[in-house]
């Protein structure tokens, strides 16, 4: 059971999917290989957050994600 | 909301906003995503904090996802208070929270494709007013 | 409220107010009376000014009159706007002046038989807020 | 054609009768000769005023109706 990346927004358009797995475990570098190309400069940006299993992460370098966790990669909301 | 002011007859008001998506002649399409783990569990400390701020009998917070034509109803926000100044206050601020900082992500469909959209600038202004 | 809103498929946002007969153990029942001339005059200008105040689609006042109970609907106020916050607002003014300055004489009856009833404090500290 | 006194609100109790017909012409004199009692002297206050045929009047003791005219004598408003 791998570790699923969740693209939320104008992410999932440069990820050219909704989602993707990726083997545990997986830290901020390892995630930020596994995005080439535009999308892992987005998701270097400081304005993409990232949650693990919905709780938000204050810092994305803390990254420590485990088989079976869900990180979902957040860009700025929209709003309602 | 029939529902929703039978539920608390102790209620002396209601007032309920209804949002529709906003007419615009080159607007094809509106699709509003969410992510559900922090989308609802956000919702649910925006009732919180109106149910904290507020003397309500009760909140109602409705929001649509997936895709939507111009005119169609998008959100649904309702309070109910002894006394309506409270209602009013709480719905206003409801709307401005869930408008500009709850965890929806939209695009619209244009003549030339789709396009991801940023919160307007006066969304960010309208909840300023909360934090005086 | 259905067919106001089909009616200004142009409005971004429609708020209503809908007010009650405010649940009292000791108020068996409400009499509200209007005169005709003046009242009517009185709401058509209400509407007047508001519609002249916010930009909006449109606007709805509606009072009942006559014998109510506790819980029972006596209100019901609503604007249409494209942006929320004039169809906040409007609606807000609508029903600080309805309750306070409209031409309505109620008395409630109570277990020693009918009484008349002044306005309360609060009703023109609300209406005092729009004139400043 | 009479005057018709229109009364509202607790006029309405101190006169027995929501309505009542006088003789024209009516002037303001005349108008505190028909009302006797408390019903006069709560008219004859400040808080209550009148209108003619829709339209308040800013003096009471202009008062100058004919026959056929209506007289709503109104006590402070309770709002809806």
């Amino acid at each position: 059971m791998p570790v699923k990346l969740v693209f939320l927004g104008k992410l999932a358009d440069l990820a050219g999917v909704p989602e993707q797995d990726v083997p545990g475990p997986l830290d901020w570098s390892g995630l930020l290989a596994a995005l080439p190309g535009p999308l892992g400069a987005a998701v270097r940006g400081d304005k993409v957050r990232l949650a693990v299993n919905g709780t938000l992460l204050a810092d994305k370098a803390a990254l420590a994600a485990h088989d079976g966790d869900e990180i979902a990669l957040l860009p700025p909301v929209s709003g309602g | 909301m029939t529902a929703f002011s039978a539920a608390h007859p102790e209620a002396g008001g209601i007032v309920s906003f209804v949002g529709k998506v906003r007419p615009d002649d080159e607007v094809e399409a509106l699709e509003l995503k969410h992510y559900a783990p922090l989308t609802l569990k956000g919702m649910d400390e925006l009732a919180d904090a109106v149910l904290a701020r507020w003397p309500l009998d009760g909140v109602l917070l409705h929001h649509r996802t997936g895709t939507m034509k111009p005119g169609d109803p998008i959100v649904l926000v309702a309070a109910a208070a002894r006394h309506r100044r409270d209602a009013f206050e709480a719905a206003d601020f409801a709307m401005d929270h869930l408008k500009s900082d709850a965890w929806f992500w939209k695009r619209e469909k244009r003549a030339d494709g789709w396009h991801w959209i940023e919160p307007r600038s006066q969304d960010h202004a309208d909840l300023a007013r909360w934090s005086e």
